[in-house]
């Protein structure tokens, strides 16, 4: 009965979870295509005039994240549910919040990560003044987190139930609305000129919300599921 | 603290309470309604600006409140249901959901009808609008999941999650109209209510308003409850109480 | 046997799946050096027991007592002695025995300075450290499963048909290590529908029955 | 050692699929509703401008289905491959040409079908002229189906572990990408009232190529996925 | 036993995985009326074997006669006369024991006009007609899975382990199949740690040895 600290249990984790991801290179590619095609699709429909270009690039950037996020999360627990790592992770000796929260770390840094560094890419492609970038590294700073831990919410309680992503999707895209008009918000605001501290101030408190009120709910709903 | 819930909690005793709140909740809810829709659909003046169109408020704004209002309902069932597992507070919440549902598309339907000849269109993505869309998508995603689980229990719960999550969608919608400058009528009523001295909308339409918006609430809240008491006969079909009833007839 | 040397208590525990009820207050008391065998048909709610034991599954009623309290009271003591393994091994296929059996180590508390290689040669997969576990035969992957008795300290064993996909010397060196366990003071709960040929009196038989 | 005919063995498979996929008849609503939501976020993101939304409508609309056939690709073979289902399908006694035919199509009713029954919802929803709906159907009847079977030799690919998925990413952007950029040319030309005829004849190449290689291909990926 | 005989025949089979060769020209002669069970360590190649024999494994070399044709020149007769059930079992999670049986007894050409609740009486699963595979126990399961071996026509049963999580009395009964079928003129290979409690000589026993 060796006393293991909560810290190494985490660490663990995260090193088993993006171990096994990244085996499996198509589980993080997928999703950056998917928002490299979505992003190359739009001045592809809209025609390339960068005037309309600019208008819709803070939209167009953040759907995508939000539905490359999507692509991601089916992934959270399933795999884990199947083969009894769930379980595993449910009897661990430390609080299961905390393990929930190596999930969602692990899901922000294969999804949102690639799409930060991209980020200034996306700009360009899609003609956004130079002025916004930083505003839109914040937004996703703020709110991809936001995205993953609401999106562990959706894929907890749907686990068990081996559903069709669209109602994982149907779950959780009304949930993720408010946040997308935020970041949408702030980012039109930079590309104005104007001051975006409004919009950044509700996401952030977004974010501690999600970071705080998450866990518990994902915990609840993997109960649930394991039952 | 809680333990004045849990006699209520027991199926039987919320069975027999809810027969007893029934009457008092259908009976003033079908007269309200009645007397409120006939008194605004037929006798309150036509407004000067908007003609005879403007008579859908006295549905939309009442099943619009409501759709809130019974989200908050839900989440408080939910709330019951998760963190003190009482059963009966499950059904609850999957009595509500329907109910909930249909109130927010009728706000979404009359209103795109009175949108079209108010501001042209049937549809547009304002503020309000979508949001009140979005709460239609709450609704259809607790019962959507609800149906999933083979085991209703394990549903109930999971919707139940689900539906908490979801309340902070409330103030969102509910603000939606001071945050973003939209086409949307602000809170009037609201408003009115709190300073009776100073109205902006004439009495003899406010008052049909009124009655409809407690006829709304009674007739819905009682078909709550019928629901609730159906889904608990339902589940205690086996129970010696639950067959003396259905024996009885009572 | 003395009611406080019990390591582990289930006290008039019901469990009822969809419609049916599995077993009605059952009481199980899980003293140290003993090997407890769940029995009974398929279906009967052996593995619904087991995961209540370990917390996975809610009981209708009843309680669980670790060291004579409420396992949910002192969660992190309990499962700091617990291990368990399912039906569902908990392996994963992308990953090679050893990355597995490193997670594994370290989640019990003895993180491997170097890798394991004499567990692995004892359990029969070296040469085959590098593959990932989803390219390894059935039996192969249940000993990945398995090499966690090896490396744990735990004193509660719970195991859901261990001895699935094993081949006869896989099962003698399974009883091999279930003997070290309990001679060093350790209890185990098992299912099995193979009688388990266990001399001496520490084995202790619960029957369940198909109930309808 | 009695005789199963192939339309037989071709039919059950559908039915089965279906059936796992819609376990509950509410059920096959869910893509519905998904696609709804989907939908909901462009105009929140990029501002309700009925100009701009025309514009971008067939992106939008392109978007959703390239999203929903992701989410459900995934599906298409990894379950079967994790519960065995995969190896019977290869041990039918049709060809296996047929199974993976089934498979495509039982994804495309899935995920595609949906979207073409709401689309002149979505088409009011998003203000695309009227006179370009019948194109925008035209394109999603051709498109939708070069989705399923080109996804179907991804997932294929993938289905065993690793490797296969960067291929599976290098196969499908160079596919979509023309694809969509046939389907907004169309659209466009629609919306201007000219004729779509010469991108439309580029899609139906595009379909014709898909549904004859595709199962081929698919049966050799899954037979070295299985192996 | 004529060489015309044989219902199935492997010649030469090599086969080699990752860096190892599991075996190396294997013949092996299936007639009917015979059972054969394939024994052998873990890891030792059973399971390609019976992959291999199936269609679903190419083998390094060597060829697999299907009544004195190449396998792959009868491919649709071959598989009309064989019923694989390996490790994964086919089973839909998502589907009731009768969804999962009525999919099996179509694809084997003898669609269900009604429900067979006999045969699901037989296999202990009556009452749970309506409960997704997923809720139900591992042996129920693996039942499911089994019950195949009742609405199949094929002469060639090739089984993976088919004890595997049954109770001693799916055991008896699937013995009692298996009894019925060899009778009727059939042939089934299987692998199993173990051993079968078979009487007569129809039994036929091969020894896989773990070779590196
Ligand atoms: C599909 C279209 C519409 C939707 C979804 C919708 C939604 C709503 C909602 C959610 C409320 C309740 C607000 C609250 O209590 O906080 C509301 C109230 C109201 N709506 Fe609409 N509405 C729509 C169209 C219209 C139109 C076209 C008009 C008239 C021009 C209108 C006039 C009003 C009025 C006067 C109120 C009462 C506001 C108050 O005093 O609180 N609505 N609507
Ligand atoms: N999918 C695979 N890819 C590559 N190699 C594999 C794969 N499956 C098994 N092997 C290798 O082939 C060897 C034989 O595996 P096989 O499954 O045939 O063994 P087995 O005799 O059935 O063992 P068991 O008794 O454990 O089921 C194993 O050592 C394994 O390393
Ligand atoms: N996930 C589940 N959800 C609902 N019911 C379940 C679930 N798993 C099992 N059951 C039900 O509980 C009963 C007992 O299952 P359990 O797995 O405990 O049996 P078991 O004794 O372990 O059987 P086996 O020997 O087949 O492993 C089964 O009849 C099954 O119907
Ligand atoms: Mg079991
Ligand atoms: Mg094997």
């Amino acid at each position: 009965m060796a006393r293991v600290s909560n810290t190494t249990l985490l660490l663990q984790l995260i090193r088993r979870d993006l171990r096994v991801a990244l085996r499996q290179r198509s589980e993080f590619l997928n999703p950056i295509i998917f928002l490299l095609v979505v992003i190359t699709l739009f001045p592809l429909a809209v025609g390339p005039a960068a005037d309309t270009l600019a208008r819709i690039a803070p939209g167009v950037i953040w759907v995508s994240a939000l539905l490359s996020a999507m692509l991601g999360l089916e992934r959270m627990f399933r795999d884990d549910f199947r083969d009894g790592a769930l379980e595993h992770m449910l009897l661990l000796p430390c609080p299961v919040e905390l393990a929930v929260l190596g999930k969602v770390i692990v899901h922000w840094l294969l999804t949102a990560l690639p799409l930060l560094l991209i980020s200034p890419l996306l700009a360009l492609l899609l003609s956004l003044p130079m002025q916004a970038l930083p505003i839109l590294i914040v937004t996703l700073l703020l709110g991809t987190p936001v995205l993953s831990a609401v999106g562990a919410i959706g894929v907890a309680l749907t686990v068990s139930l081996n559903r069709g992503g669209a109602l994982l999707s149907l779950l959780l895209l009304p949930l993720l609305i408010p946040l997308l008009i935020f970041a949408t918000a702030a980012l039109e605001a930079a590309t104005y000129n104007l001051s975006a501290a409004g919009p950044l101030a509700m996401m952030a408190a977004f974010l501690v919300l999600a970071l705080g009120l998450s866990p518990l709910a994902v915990k609840a709903a993997l109960q649930v599921s394991v039952n | 603290m809680w333990r004045w819930l849990h006699p209520y909690a027991k199926p039987e005793a919320t069975y027999r309470l809810n027969k007893k709140l029934l009457p008092w909740f259908a009976w003033p809810g079908v007269v309200l309604l009645a007397v409120g829709l006939v008194w605004g659909l037929v006798f309150a003046p036509a407004d000067y600006q908007q003609g005879d169109s403007y008579r859908i408020i006295f549905i939309h704004v009442p099943s619009a409140m409501w759709a809130m209002g019974f989200y908050v309902g839900m989440a408080v069932a939910a709330l019951i249901a998760v963190v003190w597992q009482i059963r009966t507070a499950e059904w609850a919440l999957m009595a509500i959901a329907p109910v909930g549902a249909v109130l927010t598309f009728i706000s979404l339907f009359t209103g795109a009808i009175w949108g079209h000849p108010m501001w042209g269109t049937w549809w547009i993505w304002d503020a309000r609008l979508t949001s009140q869309l979005i709460l239609l998508f709450l609704y259809l995603g607790v019962m959507a999941l609800y149906v999933a689980f083979e085991d209703q229990r394990t549903g109930a719960k999971a919707a139940g999650i689900l539906a908490m999550v979801g309340v902070i969608n409330i103030p969102i919608i509910h603000y939606s109209v001071y945050w973003w400058n939209t086409l949307h009528q602000g809170s009037t009523i609201t408003q009115m209510v709190t300073r009776l001295e100073a109205p902006t909308m004439p009495a003899e339409m406010l008052w049909p308003l009124l009655v409809n918006l407690f006829g709304f609430l009674g007739v819905c809240a009682a078909l709550v409850i019928m629901r609730l008491n159906n889904e608990i006969l339902r589940r205690e079909v086996r129970r010696p109480w639950a067959i003396a009833i259905l024996k009885g007839g009572q | 046997m003395a009611q406080s040397a019990a390591l582990l208590e289930a006290r008039q525990v019901t469990s009822v799946r969809g419609e049916r009820t599995l077993f009605e207050d059952l009481n199980l008391a899980v003293h140290p050096g003993h090997l407890y065998q769940i029995e009974g048909p398929n279906g009967a709610g052996k593995s619904s027991l087991l995961r209540i034991i370990a917390g996975l599954l809610q009981p209708l009623s009843g309680d669980i007592l670790y060291k004579g309290e409420l396992r949910q009271h002192v969660r992190r003591e309990f499962l700091q002695d617990l291990l368990f393994i399912g039906h569902k091994a908990a392996v994963k296929p992308e990953l090679t025995a050893l990355e597995n059996l490193q997670f594994f180590a370290a989640t019990q508390g003895q993180p491997c300075a170097e890798p394991p290689f004499e567990l692995l040669a004892q359990l029969g997969l070296v040469g085959l450290e590098d593959v990932p576990a989803a390219n390894l035969s059935a039996g192969q992957q249940r000993r990945i499963a398995l090499a966690r008795l090896w490396v744990s300290s735990a004193a509660l064993w719970i195991l859901d048909e261990p001895f699935t996909s094993l081949d006869v010397a896989g099962i003698a060196l399974l009883h091999q290590r279930f003997d070290a366990h309990l001679q060093a003071g350790g209890a185990i709960i098992l299912t099995s529908h193979q009688p388990l040929d266990w001399a001496g009196r520490s084995l202790v038989r619960l029957q369940l029955e198909y109930s309808w």
